[in-house]
């Protein structure tokens, strides 16, 4: 079995307790909106094969359901029929479901214990949402929230609209092939090769972790996450998973689409500035990173980590602030390339224009040419 | 006296092959322990006078003098120890209330020495203090929910004042009267040359002391003492004292003979009286009235200064702090059982209120609960010893640390606990002019500027070593923290888990 | 630049160090009758008494002449100052150029006249020479009977020096008590009864009409007749400026040679420090001599500076004296008695102490200090700098004064103290 | 130069300085040895005085231009090159008049038979005089404060 968070007499998972790992990263996307297939993506992460070790790989993909853009994609993972009727049943409830499907998997000898994994296109139903005073978006995150904290033996593992997180234990190629992500085609793509170190891997736990259309995947360690999770939960985030990437989701999710801080400031947030710095900056901006520290100190993500958080706006790739995570990237036309490791990128794109090595805190952007705001939803 | 039934508490050994006669202990005692025999040409000693101050010891020229505890034992009884039997024969001689100077001594548990920290080990890397930046920066005060940054990245949130702070400690409200003009400018001189504050009790503040208004708190009490408008616009920060930890629910008592010129100047009332502050504020008997004392405080200060509500941690002390973050008030102040104090019935002291660490952990998260932890600020109070509690305190969730008996030790204090007598030989507690120019403000400030920037370099080696480089990271991070000998009970409530888990 | 100095004693030396501070090459030349270094004549009674050995009479180091670059010539004496040439003409015939005449001379003590006194079976106790003759006389055991003329300061150290030998020794004083010039009469008669409780024996208000002889000398008869017998006769009848070089000259002098703020004499290169000169007394407000050590020898320095060519004002002096007999000290300065009627006077008298003030306009004008020692220098302070003592008045008198009984502002300034705020002496 | 001075406002009375004078000028510069096994032990060269809370320890404030130089009769006090007025105590002979002319009542007096004026020397040779380096309180400073 896929191993289900709330069984008795299991190993601890994510959610029981904190777990620690490495990882690789890698990010690839077309500022155009150019779709291109996840094939490049597979290939770029599975040259870091030695930053995982087999506990979790995943994927997160945007502008693959064109057809159902106006949809919020609910991508699951059940224990058993019975866990998926009662989490249909209640959608049903609350929801329009467009649509529900089996999400389309390939035999793959290394890949064991698979869930039932599905997928629903929904839309809120309005007259709930006006009841609750609540715009869709924050009445999905609630949902999102409470299915995976409530209903036994389900998961959400992506919610966003017109995007998917396609995630299992294993190697991230092999997660790929599972998921026969060759046929999809997405405009961006963001993937994660994971190595924890204590736990035999839980689907759920796997990367990307996703809210809405936010997904991250991540690299490091949260040495702040006690602090921000408190953070979180004061403006009623529930930190179910105990992971940085959870966490750190929640975070770009509150700043950029509760507190609709602009994307660099954002970033500001999560690695600030030192006061020395700060001190040496002109007038104005001295005064945005004062109070932004002062404000949002709770907000920091300390420790090492190598973040990139996809969304249907773009990509931003982000180290902390005294770099303790590799993170490279590269330029080659439209196409932007972030990665724990360069070669990840020259793998799929022999001769970038450019290749860079972001300097901590200092937040690489990618964003959709026709965009001009990253809070997607309003 | 005349015959008193109770034996000397301790014995003045003088090694007589050390001793030089040299009369240093007789000038120095305050409480006329040593004397000089001018027939025998030696110094004696009455010792049923000694309170084991160490002043003679310290002096002593030649390390002639230890100072034991007194070895006249009681018939063992686990239920009556010595202390119980000692202190019912003073009120069977005095018939008096018992007093007490500093914080409760009693063997009750200290919970941050069961509280153990945590350190990197492979999966994240430690941070050297030495080669990268680590940042205590600390602001105290009211914070919005949220700020509004416009597309320029331009800020357009007003914040309301905030307290900086170096590093997240303060001294604690300590009034002059109860303490020395000169402990006071130390405190001031200290939190001047450390970026941090220093409170003025409710002693107001002496003139001599306006220079450093830029990092006094300044307190308003219940007897008012002090308190104008030029005293509350000249400070840094304003509080207003509900309680103390060293007494819940008792007011203070300044005796007529320590309101000599100065301090009647200053807390303006008639030389040689009786300072009293009553038990509660009379205009304050209910949290609505504390709602409108914090905004007269604010309108007559131009809202120009943070305000801080201190109170004792008492057993509700969680819905009370909400209470007070609901009244308006910037910072919460919160003293444990520990506080000390100048004086305190020693009944009071030793049996009312709840340890800080439980205090800390209950109001953090009933504030968190409540979704206002954010928007207000939490300072601890009481028996915070050392750069490690400092630590504990911020990761249960306080935003810094008020230190009190600590930073009197680092002027000189030995703990001999007899403040109320107003006779410190360490020129901290007392008013007498002999015995206040024992403490050199210089010598005081350095001292305590060294202790405070040791504690720094500690904390800083504590927060790399978890991996972190800026204070804000370490707030009520309690997953830095596990509980040794703790109950269950008591790992929920602090929040924390167990070593080992 | 020539410097000749007439003398050799503090006033010499002071103004040879005075000289040196500003002019590191003139030649100097220091003229002495007598055939020593510079040695303290306050000390030729220690000296009798034993208390000092002979090396350690002399006032400054044996090298002193040779690192000043000093000519020395003993056993010289002047006889005449020629102004016209710059010169002074020694009595062997040499002459030596000047540029700067300073006249140390001092004083000479002074002779009472007594028939039978030009036997000259007397001694004087002033210079080293007169003591080594007494000295001489006492170890020969030639002395039994030693005998006093004058009580005054020199007389009383000669007493003091010679009881402390175990001599029964008598004093004759024409006054009404001793030491006259300095004390009242009740310290006097303190200090008298210390001395007589060590065998000192006084006859006051008696002059020695004539010396009798035998085949030596026998004893003296007093003004009323009686006859006292003596085998050492010392005459300590007071001393008299030696201005007789100077007799002839076109400058002003009473008792000594009147001198300017900068000690010259009317005549623009000579001047004159010491016993023999008539210097500034700070609280008499007129030009008289003040023969003391330390006056003489702030003179000598402010001479020698101005000679060198460095202008500076001497700021005058008054009396002050230390002496003690027997162990018994007496301390005393500026003046002692009402003057002008308006003076106020203090006095706290103890069975071995005394301590009296003179004040006027609550300054202090002087005192006498008798038995106790500590401190005295602060009322020569407030004496010189005539300080308003009206807060702090009835302090003063108490024992055991000092810096912690000024007013605060006072105190303070004494505290710092040290910077430039002494200037030379305090005489 | 560098002198002495006192901070009254310090000082705590309890006359380490004057102990410590003592050892500093004594043989074995052992505060028991000097006090225990020298009976000639030499006077202090600092007095504290005292009158209720004000007290201080005072010295000689080594003036610019000394009377006491100037008054000894015999020679044995002089200033030396580095400003130090130093007392040759083996040519004193307790006359007092130095301390008839010292404006500020600084020179102390040996005790009992030797009759003769001790007084400070800045602890030439000690880096910073025994005063100084012992008083607990820092009421004695030892600094160059130029001409006020």
């Amino acid at each position: 079995m896929w191993g289900s968070r709330k069984r008795l007499n299991r190993k601890p998972i994510e959610g029981d307790v904190r777990i620690p790992s490495g990882c690789a990263v890698s990010g690839i996307m077309n500022k155009k909106g150019k779709l291109f297939s996840g094939e490049t993506i597979i290939q770029s992460i599975s040259i870091m094969r030695d930053r995982s070790n087999g506990l979790g790989g995943g994927f997160a993909a945007y502008g693959i359901y064109p057809d159902y853009k106006d949809f919020y994609a609910l991508h699951m993972f059940f224990e058993s029929e019975e866990n998926q009727r009662e989490v249909e049943l209640y959608l049903k409830e609350n929801f329009l479901v467009e649509k529900g499907e089996r999400i389309p998997t390939r035999k793959v000898p290394v890949i064991l214990d698979s869930p039932i994994i599905y997928r629903y296109f929904i839309k809120p139903r309005a007259e709930i949402c006006e009841d609750v005073c609540m715009t869709p978006d924050e009445f999905m995150v609630r949902q999102v929230m409470f299915i995976n904290s409530s209903f036994e033996g389900a998961y959400v593992s992506s919610s966003g609209k017109n995007m998917g997180a396609f995630k299992g234990v294993g190697y991230p190629e092999d997660i790929g092939e599972f998921y026969d992500l060759e046929s999809y085609k997405g405009y961006l793509w963001t993937a994660h090769g994971r190595f924890p170190t204590n736990t035999p891997g839980w689907w759920g736990g796997a990367h990307p972790f996703t809210l809405l259309d936010w997904s991250v995947v991540h690299n490091g360690e949260i040495s702040s996450y006690g602090t921000n999770r408190r953070y979180l939960e004061e403006f009623e985030y529930e930190c179910s998973l105990q992971t940085d990437t959870e966490a750190a989701t929640y975070l770009f999710d509150m700043l950029l689409r509760r507190h609709r801080l602009p994307l660099e400031t954002a970033c500001q947030v999560l690695a600030p500035p030192f006061w020395e710095e700060i001190e040496r900056m002109p007038e104005k901006e001295k005064e945005t990173a004062r109070a932004l520290r002062m404000v949002y100190g709770k907000g920091l993500l300390n420790g090492p980590f190598s973040i990139i958080l996809g969304s249907t706006n773009g990509m931003v790739a982000i180290n902390d602030r005294i770099k303790l995570r590799p993170l490279v990237a590269a330029e080659q036309g439209d196409m932007l390339y972030v990665a724990s490791e360069e070669a990840a990128i020259i793998e799929v794109c022999a001769c970038p224009s450019k290749v860079w090595t972001p300097r901590a805190g200092q937040p690489v952007i990618g964003r959709l040419e026709e965009v001009d705001s990253w809070v997607s939803v309003c | 006296m005349g015959f008193s039934m109770l034996a000397p508490e301790y014995r003045v050994d003088r090694d007589k092959d050390r001793c030089i006669d040299c009369k240093v202990c007789v000038t120095q005692c305050p409480y006329d322990v040593h004397y000089f025999d001018e027939e025998e040409e030696k110094v004696f000693a009455r010792e049923e006078n000694c309170v084991n101050c160490h002043r003679c010891v310290v002096l002593c020229p030649t390390r002639a003098l230890i100072i034991r505890k007194y070895p006249l034992e009681f018939r063992e009884n686990s239920a009556w120890k010595d202390i119980d039997i000692r202190q019912l024969q003073k009120q069977a001689e005095t018939g008096g209330i018992l007093l007490s100077g500093m914080g409760n001594p009693k063997p009750l548990p200290v919970f941050w020495d069961k509280i153990l920290l945590n350190a990197s080990q492979v999966t994240n890397p430690s941070i050297d203090p030495l080669r990268e930046p680590m940042e205590l920066k600390t602001f105290l005060g009211r914070k919005p929910e949220r700020l509004e940054i416009g597309c320029d990245g331009s800020l357009k949130t007003k914040i309301s004042p905030q307290l900086e702070l170096s590093a997240p400690v303060m001294f604690s409200a300590m009034s002059f009267g109860s303490i020395s003009l000169n402990a006071c400018r130390v405190l001031a001189e200290a939190a001047e040359q450390l970026g941090i504050y220093y409170n003025t009790g409710e002693g107001g503040l002496h003139q001599s002391l306006f220079k450093f208004a830029d990092h006094t708190v300044v307190q308003v009490a219940s007897g008012r003492f002090g308190v104008n408008s030029e005293y509350l616009k000249i400070g840094a920060g304003i509080e207003i004292k509900i309680g103390q930890g060293a007494k819940p629910g008792i007011g203070g008592h300044l005796p007529g003979e320590k309101v000599r010129e100065e301090v009647a100047a200053t807390r303006m009332i008639p030389l040689g009286t009786d300072a009293i502050s009553p038990a509660p504020h009379h205009d304050i008997y209910s949290i609505e009235d504390l709602r409108q004392l914090i905004f007269a405080l604010k309108e007559a200060s131009d809202y120009e200064k943070p305000v801080s509500v201190k109170i004792a941690a008492v057993h509700n002390v969680a819905a009370i702090a909400s209470g007070i973050a609901r009244a308006g008030a910037d910072i919460i102040t919160i003293d444990g059982f520990r506080g000390g104090t100048g004086a305190a019935p020693t009944r009071i002291r030793d049996n009312v209120g709840i340890p800080i660490e439980f205090a800390i952990s209950a109001v953090d998260n009933r504030l968190k609960e409540e979704g206002i932890r954010n928007q207000v600020s939490v300072v601890a109070a009481g028996s915070i010893r050392n750069s490690a509690d400092i630590v504990k305190a911020v990761a249960l969730g306080a935003d810094a640390v008020y230190i009190g008996t600590a930073a009197l030790l680092a002027m000189g204090c030995h703990l001999c606990r007899k403040c109320y007598m107003g006779k410190c030989s360490w020129g901290i507690a007392t008013q007498q002019p002999h015995l206040v120019k024992r403490l050199n403000p210089e010598i005081g400030r350095e001292r305590l500027v060294n202790l405070i920037t040791g504690w720094k370099h500690e904390i800083k080696e504590i927060l790399g070593g978890m991996g972190i480089n800026a204070i804000d990271s370490l707030r009520g991070n309690r997953h830095m923290l596990r509980g040794v000998d703790l109950s269950s009970r008591e790992l929920d409530i602090l929040g924390i888990k167990a070593a080992g888990e | 630049m020539k410097y000749v100095i007439i003398g050799n004693s503090a006033a010499s030396v002071g103004a040879v160090e005075g000289i040196r501070k500003v002019d590191p090459e003139g030649i100097i030349t220091v003229i002495s009758e007598e055939s020593y270094p510079a040695y303290s004549r306050p000390l030729i009674s220690y000296y009798l008494a034993g208390k000092v050995k002979e090396e350690d009479m002399y006032i400054r180091d044996p090298d002193f002449y040779e690192n000043n670059r000093v000519e020395l010539l003993l056993d010289k004496k002047v006889s005449r100052i020629e102004p016209e040439q710059n010169t002074v003409k020694l009595e062997e015939g040499q002459s030596i150029e000047y540029d700067r005449l300073l006249l140390a001379s001092g004083s000479s003590p002074f002779l009472p006249p007594i028939k039978g006194i030009e036997k000259q079976e007397y001694h004087f106790f002033n210079y080293f020479d007169d003591i080594k003759e007494i000295q001489q006389k006492i170890q020969l055991n030639q002395v039994t009977r030693p005998l006093i003329i004058g009580a005054g300061l020199v007389g009383m150290k000669a007493a003091e020096a010679i009881s402390l030998l175990g001599l029964p020794v008598t004093v004759i004083e024409l006054g009404p008590h001793i030491l006259g010039s300095i004390l009242s009469d009740v310290p006097a008669r303190m200090v008298q009864r210390k001395m007589e409780e060590h065998g000192v024996r006084f006859i006051f208000e008696k002059t020695v009409k004539e010396i009798t002889w035998g085949e030596e000398l026998q004893g003296v008869v007093l003004s009323d007749g009686q006859g006292v017998l003596t085998d050492l006769l010392i005459v300590a009848a007071g001393v008299r400026p030696r201005i007789e070089l100077v007799e002839e000259l076109p400058l002003s002098k009473n008792q000594g040679v009147k001198v300017n703020e900068y000690m010259q004499t009317d005549l623009e290169n000579i001047y004159a420090a010491g016993d023999v000169a008539e210097g500034w007394d700070l609280l008499q407000e007129e030009n008289r001599v003040i023969p003391i050590w330390p006056g003489a020898y702030r003179q000598g320095h402010v001479a020698g500076m101005n000679m060198a060519g460095l202008k500076t004002k001497d700021s005058g002096g008054f009396a002050v004296n230390s002496i003690g007999f027997f162990g018994f000290s007496i301390i005393t300065a500026g003046v002692f008695e009402a003057r002008e009627g308006n003076e106020e006077i203090l006095c706290r008298e103890e069975p071995d102490s005394y301590l009296q003030l003179v004040f006027r306009d609550n300054r202090l004008l002087g005192f006498i200090k008798l038995g106790e020692v500590g401190q005295a220098g602060i009322f020569t302070w407030l004496i010189k700098e005539g300080i308003d003592c009206n807060s702090f008045k009835e302090k003063i008198l108490r024992p055991g004064f000092c810096l912690l009984d000024l007013p605060e502002e006072l105190r303070r300034d004494r505290m710092r103290g040290g910077e430039t705020i002494e200037s030379p002496g305090c005489a | 130069m560098k002198r002495i001075y006192a901070r009254e406002e310090y000082c705590v009375g309890c006359r380490l300085c004057e102990i410590f004078c003592v050892v500093g000028h004594s043989k074995s510069k052992d505060i028991i040895k000097t006090y225990k096994k020298e009976p000639d032990r030499p006077a202090p060269r600092v007095a504290v005085w005292e009158d209720g809370p004000l007290s201080f320890a005072f010295q000689c404030r080594h003036c610019d231009q000394p009377s006491c130089v100037e008054a000894c009769i015999t020679g044995a006090l002089s200033k030396n090159e580095e400003g130090t007025v130093l007392c040759n105590e083996d040519k004193c002979v307790g006359c007092w008049t130095c301390i008839t002319v010292c404006p500020f009542g600084a020179i102390q007096r040996e005790e009992g038979e030797k009759k003769k004026i001790v007084k400070c020397n800045l602890c030439s040779g000690e880096p910073e005089p025994y005063c100084v380096s012992h008083c607990p309180n820092r009421a004695i400073v030892y600094e160059e404060r130029g001409v006020e």
